[in-house]
């Protein structure tokens, strides 16, 4: 039954492969069938697999072939499959054939040769975000890792004739990279110290004993830093953003779904490690909740209706690293699992809107689409209501289960956390409010345009909407006469995890405080929103909000720019005049002494005489001095 | 005579004929220095050979230690007629083409 | 101080003057008159050591000779005034600094080589410069050099011969 | 016996092909030839007989020195790439046409006769001739075929790795001497017990010249002009099989026989090297010109072999020697590419390129999977060998390796970069006409693609062929 | 003995069959016939058979080194006369005489590779000399040649004034002509038993000699003789005379060197020698204009090369000075072959000779291969075995650095030469060249490969 994990890849693979090489001889219904039935027959797998791990714990790992195995230099390639993938793999194949799905009627337009490199560039992506989350050990996951990026990197440049794009993807793969730089060293840092990185072999207390405390903590923040690239986390968000130049379906997969919670897997999956530095933990949960109120705050001032759902992602991404920073690795993966409902729902409703409005993404030329795209205004408003932690939507448990946890470990990140909550309440029903309330502000060509997706499209859409309301049920706190589902079944995985240890009555309150100023946001935002939306360009302080806190530009300025000047330098100074200079003087100081020396030859007997006495008188004199000569030539060298 | 009388006598006549070769200009001059030259060597030789001589001849006059010398010197004259004559011919012929003997005037050849 | 010791001092100031006369005249044909002072003065020595032969075929082979045939060159050429350009002065500073640190440096090997000091050459003396006794050696020990030398003369003649003659 | 027909194949066939004044007949026969040769390759490779892959012949007994050939495991490797370089180079450009084309395919073989004698030989002096003798064809072919600027290019090439290669010249006497039997046998070498001081000196002399060859920064600038200027096919030998040389001559002649010398000098030249990946990265950002930003990140990737040798971990040499092949390999095909893209639109400036994709979306996924392997994604073998390498310099050096590791960051973005100006965006008037490559360069391309992937999830096999050669190596710098 | 005697006798013979042939083209073969001879009758010397036994009252002492010597020389000169015999016709009417002149050269090679008596060295380069003025200045109407006979011969004589003190300096010292002179501290009573006298003379010796093979800063007569030369005069002087200097000078100096270390530190004076030919040598090469002038720059070079023998003087340096010899001979007379045939002897003189005269090119490449001391040529085991003596003396290593670097240099000039050929435009022309002509140089070029890939076939010779 074991063989059953090799084939969950490998059905993706397989369709890539399909859909890459015959892209152009295949029809389009067959590469979406292909395409997506592939991630349906891992769905089915992943389900299987999902209730043996279930009754029967984590399924035996075992390598597939040995990778690298150079003297004591083991890597197999092998594929671990327990509660916490299991659960992964169900979120990552489920929501990625939804997707698939929908994207067979969204990408329609393209053609067939596009449209077949669309769906293998999918498949290739499920493919590698199963290998990342499969992997038995770090290095198979750092391929998956790097796997995903190469391909959100090929989905973002999917259009690859507008150069916008190329660069947006280009800076995805650059900014991912610096993270994988630090996933890199701390791999090397493990296998230089422990000499594996076998998930099995690493966790155990022998060689947990290997490592001083600074390694672990060096170890955990190369890892963050690896995650803080995936995950979109401060410093290095800024490409999420950017990214929402691919396809939409592409942004609900990757760019909110599944890719960016990379990060917390990994965290989760190293909990062992992280769990012993605290000083990392402290860091991430720092920088979590400054990422969640940074990307919050730009949010509220975005146009651009991917680009708020993007805000929106980087902001709840940092909500779940506040989790994993304050030891709640499951109300993190439990936010990962919510966060994957309703915002794979919210882009794909965007999706939908977008598809209806001919391609318009400016929310400030929407309005009034509840009447034209009933299934989407829907879909949508339940995304909203459970982004924003209305209970007893999905996002509230899981955002609750965090923001109680940070409440255990300091009230400080518990109230910013709160304030963020708010905010997102604010900000997601602004954009409800302002694309599908009021009335229709577009052009008549594209009023006369709107329409109602197809059902390929809405299905999907439904089925998310549904998981977003009742997704929450599987970790519903004891505080709520719940069992927590998710709590019992990772915990076999997440050892370290420490429950809060508050009261039911402080639960309560949080709770309460939580929902009413997110509810109240919301109503505020609804009632502004509503009627009056904010169509001018915005000035002041939001124009620093609007313009992302002119992080970009910073970042240009104060990294890039010097650096690029700093290669300028390097290639027309140092390379040219410098090194290649010193190589080319040589030659030319031999024509230089060329020249001055052939004037030696002057042509006349006389000279050349002159010079011949003089060297037997210089003869002489070294003969006569050749002891004091010695001694000066002892001396010099 | 002491020996290092005959030594410096000659050595003073080569450096004269050197010095000679170093200042004229004059192609012939030149070569009459160079013969200088080899004649001061000669004076030299002979000088050493005596030296050599005095000696193996106070033990036995029949002796022909330091003969070798002289010989030498008779050899160096026969060349130096040989070159003397070679010489010439180079510097006639050199002379009909230029109409000048002026060693400065040598010099297309140069770099 | 004797009459070798007279006669040597003056043979070898008149070779030394006479030597500094080749170059410090200016008319060719003075030079070589020079020259052939200085060829008498050698002979001098050479008869002062007892050189007979070699004093003798000085005489014959360079002043006769060759010094004739220098002359008659001259004459040839038609260089018999002082037609000589003057030479560079730097150039002529050089040369006499050039060739009198030779000398100089010559003159300390002389003084330094010790083994020499107690030398002398034999004088008035000695037989080895006899014709008879230098052509014994020569046509037994020397045949060799001398028949080679044949060839450098032959090498020389056809030399003086391809050269010489126009074409 | 294989290792001498390794040899003489490539020799003979370019010796006859020099008079071969039909252009088809010569292009065949050069296939034909380096096929053959390919195949004896892939039966050494293959063979683990002893007798078969010795050659040992009397040479020049007065001096100490014989024929005698041997092919281990990292021979047996540069070997395979070498003989599978050249047909892909054949193969790639043969469409292409030469003035002359005789004297071209036969100095071709005749180089890679001489790369074969590198890697086979086991005596000092004939090492030292193979070395040159690769180095005088590609001189010539260089210096007729190639750009505008090509003979003073090669010239400093040509002379800049000569006068290094003398002084290698005057290492192998000074060693040569010191052998108690004066013989030039490589295992004589290994023998020597020098003493520190000789080994301080010698050392230098050695390493100069492989220094030049590699090319480690600041030896670095004959390669960028060279390669610019070389006709392609010879860039593709250059960079993919004779920069190997530099490597191979340091696993094989350095590191075992001057211990001391290297545990003396092994950081300032890590340093050396990291500074260099970091330069030429740097440099290859601001590149405009196609051909030299794949010489300066071919010098970054070299750099960084260069530096996880003399970190003398086993797991990083395991790692240079595969990446040696694996370079080897990518490096051709992005040189393959490049040629195409040349010999279609007449520039190589990214500045008159772009929205190639769209005239020719073979060669722009066959690109992308070779530029993906240049910035070493895994799964592809560059991954593999800069994995290994990375990790054997951080066990050296933490620092210097999480330096280097920048170059991960800064071989993305002038790989990508260079993906991005060619093949996306809008198409230039240079590219306007443009239509797909034909189906030789697809051909090869793909089969590199192949031993990309291949090589990049199943590196094993190679890994097993050289781990002999490790061993002894390592055995021999830690017997000091 | 066979080799002095038969070859003074060939000229004789030379000059003689001027009177019997009219046909300017039948010398060549005449000479050739004659190398032929000296050749066998050298060998047959170096296996023990002289012709002519005569006393020789130790003046010149056959070694096998210095008859091995002879035998590359006639054969070099067969070369020669085969490949450059047209050359010489065209130089006037004296053809048999210029040949005769070439065997009295001979003749003095073949005494400089015997003699034991500064005597016989001093006759022995005489010999080699006047005929080389005359040679030099054979074209009479030429202003350049007739310059560079006088520039010659005036240096010339001047530097034998120079050796003459030398000698007699020397004869002052140790009372004896002879160079393996049997000393006897006590008849002196000086310090190690060496005269200043002796060391005096031979520092003149020294001079005169590196006068002889050009050694800087001695070296000023050569490049304007061999520029100013007729092309093909240049060729043998470039080659085999040089050579045989060599050979007299290593001569010389094997014994003294050692004799007198106690007082002089020749390895600081040789090396300062060494220094100043490989820079003025390579470095001024590099700028001439003219191919001519740049090979014999370039003999500069080779012969700063070369004194590293006299440096080292060990096995190696002797073995190698014999390949040196063939090596440089054989590659420099090819060389200048192709030259004498050039219209345009500049460096654009050779543009685009590959495509007029592929032959050429390529024949005339290996040469310069070899000259450069490129591996597979003659000339690379040439320079190893230099280099290798150096290195094997265990001392002044830095000189061999400095001249492989030097060697480096060298290539530039050279390869200037085949740049033009190979990879520039041009019309070169090249006059008369027969297919004769072209055999022989491929027959020499292969000789070069030969010897660069087998270098035992030279060398075996020396002890077999």
């Amino acid at each position: 039954m074991n063989n059953l994990v090799y084939l969950i890849p490998l059905f993706p693979l397989a369709g890539f492969l399909i859909n890459g090489l015959f892209r152009k001889s295949l029809n389009k219904p067959l590469i979406g069938i292909i395409g997506s039935g592939a991630i349906l027959a891992s769905f089915v797998v992943s389900l299987v697999l999902f209730f043996q791990v279930k009754s029967n714990g984590a399924l035996p790992v075992e390598a597939l072939f040995s990778f690298i195995n150079v003297h004591d230099f083991k890597i197999d390639f092998a594929f671990q499959v327990d509660q916490l993938s299991s659960i992964f793999l169900l979120i990552i194949t489920g929501i990625g054939f939804l997707i698939h799905v929908y994207s067979t009627s969204y990408m329609h337009d393209e053609p067939t040769e596009h449209f077949g490199r669309y769906f293998a560039y999918l498949n290739l992506f499920v493919f590698s975000m199963l290998l990342l989350v499969m992997g038995a050990n770090f290095v198979i996951m750092f391929i998956g890792w790097e796997g995903v990026g190469l391909c959100s990197y090929l989905l973002i440049g999917f259009w690859f004739k507008n150069n916008n794009y190329n660069y947006a993807a280009k800076k995805a793969f650059v900014m991912n990279r610096i993270g994988d730089l630090g996933f890199l060293l701390a791999v090397f840092w493990l296998l230089a110290k422990v000499g594996t990185v076998n998930y099995h072999d690493v966790f155990t207390a022998e060689s947990l004993a290997k490592l001083t405390p600074t390694d672990i903590t060096a170890i955990t923040l190369l890892l963050f830093v690896g995650a803080a690239g995936k995950s979109a986390q401060i410093p290095l968000y800024t490409w999420l953003p950017d990214a929402m130049a691919g396809p939409t379906p592409v942004s609900a997969l990757i760019h909110a779904a599944t890719m960016v919670t990379a990060g917390i897997y990994m965290i989760a999956r190293s909990n062992v490690l992280y769990s012993l530095a605290h000083v990392t933990q402290n860091v991430i949960a720092i920088i979590g909740i400054a990422t969640a109120l940074l990307a919050a705050t730009i949010a509220l001032k975005q146009n651009d209706i991917k680009k708020v759902l993007a805000y929106s992602t980087v902001s709840q991404l940092g909500y779940m690293f506040l989790g994993l920073g304050v030891g709640a690795y499951t109300g993190a993966v439990f936010h990962v699992m919510t966060h994957a409902f309703f915002k794979a729902l919210l882009f794909l409703g965007a999706g939908s809107v977008i598809h209806a409005a001919g391609g318009e993404q400016d929310i400030r030329k929407m309005g009034g689409l509840k009447k034209y795209m009933p299934y989407t205004h829907l879909t949508f408003l339940v995304g909203c209501i459970a982004i924003a932690g209305m209970p007893p939507f999905s996002g509230f448990f899981s955002k609750d289960e965090i923001l109680a946890a940070a409440y255990a470990r300091s009230p400080i990140l518990w109230g910013l956390g709160v304030l963020g909550a708010a905010m997102t309440a604010f900000y997601m029903f602004r954009l409800y409010a302002t694309t599908f309330l009021g009335s229709f502000r577009g052009t008549h060509d594209q009023e006369h345009h709107l329409h109602e997706s197809p059902a390929a499209m809405t299905i999907p859409l439904v089925v998310l909407a549904f998981l977003s309301v009742i997704g929450g049920a599987v970790g519903v706190p004891e505080a709520l006469h719940g069992h927590h589902e998710l709590h019992h079944f990772l915990s076999p995985v997440l050892t370290t995890e420490v429950a809060p240890e508050l009261g039911h009555s402080t639960e309560y309150g949080l709770m309460a405080v939580s929902v009413v100023l997110a509810l109240a946001a919301l109503l505020f935002a609804l009632n502004k929103f509503s009627k009056k939306p904010e169509l001018g360009e915005p000035t002041g302080f939001g124009k620093v909000l609007a313009n992302k806190w002119y992080i970009d530009e910073l970042y240009d300025a104060v990294i890039v720019n010097p650096l690029l000047k700093f290669a300028d330098f390097l290639k027309n100074v140092v390379e040219k005049s410098g090194i290649d200079g010193i190589v080319n003087g040589v030659g030319r100081f031999v024509q230089y002494l060329s020249r001055q020396l052939r004037l030696l030859q002057s042509g006349q007997v006389g000279n050349y005489i002159l010079f011949m006495v003089l060297s037997i008188v210089v003869l002489f004199l070294v003969f006569w001095n050749q002891a004091i000569i010695l001694q000066f030539l002892q001396k010099v060298f | 005579m002491p020996i290092q009388y005959y030594i410096a006598l000659s050595v003073c006549l080569f450096c004269i004929g050197i010095v000679g070769v170093l200042t004229r200009r004059n192609v012939i001059i030149i070569f009459m220095c160079i013969e200088l030259m080899l004649n001061s060597v000669n004076l030299l030789l002979v000088a050493f050979s005596k030296m050599y001589n005095a000696p193996a001849f106070a033990a036995n006059p029949a002796s022909t230690v330091g003969i070798d010398g002289q010989l030498f010197v008779f050899f160096i004259m026969v060349v130096a007629a040989a070159e003397v004559s070679v010489g010439l011919a180079i510097i006639v012929m050199m002379y009909r083409n230029t109409h000048s003997i002026d060693v400065n005037f040598l010099n297309r050849l140069k770099n | 101080m004797g009459v070798t010791s007279i006669l040597f001092w003056s043979l070898s100031a008149l070779a030394l003057i006479s030597a500094i006369m080749v170059l410090a005249t200016k008319n060719p044909v003075h030079s070589v008159l020079w020259l052939i002072v200085v060829f008498f003065a050698i002979s001098g020595h050479y008869i002062l050591l007892n050189a007979q032969f070699l004093a003798i075929v000085n005489l014959i082979v360079y002043a006769g000779a060759i010094m004739v045939l220098f002359l008659f060159v001259i004459m040839l050429m038609n260089l018999n005034t002082a037609t000589e350009p003057k030479k560079n002065l730097w150039m002529k500073l050089a040369g006499i600094i050039s060739g009198g640190s030779l000398f100089l440096i010559l003159i300390s090997v002389v003084r330094s080589s010790v083994d020499m000091s107690q030398k002398s050459a034999l004088v008035k003396d000695g037989n080895i410069g006899l014709i008879d006794t230098l052509g014994k050696v020569l046509f037994n020990e020397y045949t060799i050099p001398f028949e080679i030398s044949s060839i450098l003369f032959l090498s020389a003649m056809v030399g003086a011969v391809v050269i010489g003659k126009k074409n | 016996m294989i290792p001498s027909l390794l040899i003489l194949i490539p020799v003979i066939a370019g010796l006859a092909s020099l008079f071969i004044q039909n252009e088809k007949a010569a292009k065949g026969w050069a296939l034909v030839a380096s096929l053959a040769t390919l195949c004896l390759a892939v039966a050494g490779a293959c063979s683990h007989r002893v007798t078969e892959l010795q050659a040992d012949a009397s040479w020049l007994p007065a001096l100490g020195s014989r024929f005698s050939l041997s092919m281990d495991g990292m021979a047996k490797m540069l070997v395979l790439l070498n003989a599978v370089a050249l047909p892909l180079a054949i193969g790639a450009t043969y469409k292409n046409s030469y003035e002359k084309s005789g004297s071209f395919y036969g100095l071709l073989l005749l180089m890679q006769a001489g790369m074969m004698g590198v890697f086979l030989a086991s005596d000092a002096l004939l090492f030292y001739f193979f070395w040159e003798l690769a180095l005088i064809p590609a001189y010539f072919l260089s210096s007729k075929w190639g750009g505008e600027k090509r003979i003073q290019a090669t010239f400093k090439f040509f002379v800049y790795t000569f006068a290094g290669s003398l002084l290698m010249l005057v290492g192998i006497l000074y060693l040569y001497f010191k052998t108690p039997e004066h013989s030039f046998a490589i295992q004589a070498f290994y023998n020597l017990h020098l003493s520190d001081s000789e080994q301080f000196f010698a050392f230098w002399l050695f390493f100069i010249a492989f220094a030049i060859k590699i090319p480690i920064f600041p030896f670095h600038t004959w390669q960028p002009d060279a390669y610019e200027q070389s006709p392609t096919v010879v860039t593709m030998l250059l960079s993919g099989v004779m920069v190997k040389m530099g490597i191979y001559a340091v696993i094989r002649w350095l590191l075992p026989v001057f211990p001391a010398a290297v545990a003396r000098y092994d950081h300032l030249v890590i340093l050396l090297s990291v500074i260099g990946i970091l330069y030429a990265s740097l440099i290859a950002i601001r590149q405009d010109d196609m051909k030299r930003l794949i010489a300066y990140s071919s010098i970054a990737h070299l750099g960084l072999m260069a530096a996880a040798l003399f970190a003398k971990q086993q797991v990083g040499i395991q790692g240079v020697m595969i990446q040696m092949f694996n370079h080897g390999v990518n490096v051709i095909g992005l040189w393959i590419v490049a040629d195409a893209i040349e010999k279609q639109t007449g520039t190589r400036k990214f500045s008159q390129l772009g929205g190639l994709a769209q005239k020719a979306p073979g060669l722009a996924i066959l690109f992308v999977i070779m530029a993906f392997a240049n910035v070493a994604l895994p799964l592809t073998n560059a991954f593999i060998g800069e994995f290994m390498m990375f990790n054997g310099l951080f066990r050296h050096s933490i620092w210097m390796a999480a330096i280097a590791c920048i170059s991960i960051i800064l071989a993305a973005v002038y790989t990508l970069g260079m993906v991005q100006k060619v093949f996306y965006g809008n198409t230039a008037p240079a590219t306007d006409h443009s239509v797909d490559s034909s189906l030789n360069i697809k051909l090869m391309l793909a089969i590199l693609v192949i031993i990309i992937i291949a090589l990049g999830v199943y590196p094993q096999p190679m890994l097993q062929l050289t781990n002999d050669t490790v061993n002894a190596v390592l055995a021999k710098i830690h017997s000091i | 003995m066979n080799a002095i005697i038969l070859s003074a006798v060939w000229g004789v013979i030379m000059m003689f069959s001027s009177i019997l042939f009219k046909n300017k083209g039948a010398f060549k073969y005449i000479a050739a016939i004659g190398l032929i001879v000296l050749t066998v009758a050298n060998i047959a010397n170096t296996y023990g058979c002289d012709f002519f036994n005569i006393n020789t009252h130790e003046m010149l002492r056959y070694t096998r080194f210095g008859l091995f010597f002879n035998t590359i020389a006639f054969l070099c000169t067969l070369i020669y006369v085969l490949l450059s015999g047209k050359e010489i016709e065209k130089h006037g009417n004296y053809v048999a005489e210029y040949y005769a002149l070439i065997f009295f050269v001979l003749c003095g090679v073949s005494i400089l590779t015997s003699f034991n008596n500064l005597l016989m060295l001093f006759l022995g380069i005489e010999i080699l000399s006047i005929p080389l003025y005359i040679l030099t200045g054979s074209d009479k109407r030429n202003l350049k040649g007739n310059e560079a006979a006088l520039k010659y011969f005036l240096m010339g004589s001047f530097s034998t004034g120079l050796m003459l003190m030398g000698i007699a300096l020397i004869y002052g010292g140790t009372g004896s002509f002879q160079i393996d002179v049997v000393r006897s501290a006590t008849l002196f009573g000086t310090f190690s038993g060496i005269s200043f006298l002796e060391v005096a003379g031979l520092l003149f010796m020294l001079v005169a000699m590196a006068f002889k093979v050009s050694a800087a800063p001695f070296h000023f007569w050569t490049p304007d003789v061999y520029d100013g030369a007729p092309t093909v005069f240049t060729s043998f002087m470039a080659t085999v005379v040089k050579a045989a200097a060599f050979i007299a000078f290593i001569k010389l100096f094997e014994v003294r060197i050692a004799d007198t270390s106690a007082v002089i530190n020749w390895g600081m004076l040789l090396s300062l020698l060494i220094i100043a030919t490989l820079l003025i040598g390579n470095i001024t090469a590099v700028f001439q204009q003219s191919v001519k002038r740049m090979l014999a720059y370039s003999s500069i070079a080779q012969a700063g090369f070369m004194l590293f023998a006299v440096f080292s003087l060990n096995d190696f340096a002797k073995e190698g000075l014999i390949l040196y010899a063939v090596a440089y001979s054989l590659a420099t007379i090819g060389s200048f072959a192709i030259l004498a045939k050039m219209k345009d002897i500049t460096f654009e003189g050779f543009n685009g000779l590959a495509k007029s005269h592929p032959v050429l090119a390529a024949t005339n490449t290996i040469f310069l291969l070899s000259l450069a001391g490129i591996p597979l040529t003659a000339g690379f085991f040439a320079k190893y075995y230099m280099l290798a003596s150096v290195v094997k003396t265990g001392h002044y290593l830095w000189l061999v650095i400095l001249g492989v670097l030097f060697a480096a240099v060298s290539v530039y000039y050279y390869f200037r030469v085949i740049q033009a050929m190979y990879f520039k435009e041009g019309d070169a022309q090249a006059e008369d060249v027969t297919p004769g002509f072209k055999i022989g140089l491929i027959i020499v070029a292969a000789l070069i490969i030969l010897v660069g890939i087998y270098p035992q076939v030279v060398l075996n010779w020396l002890y077999f």
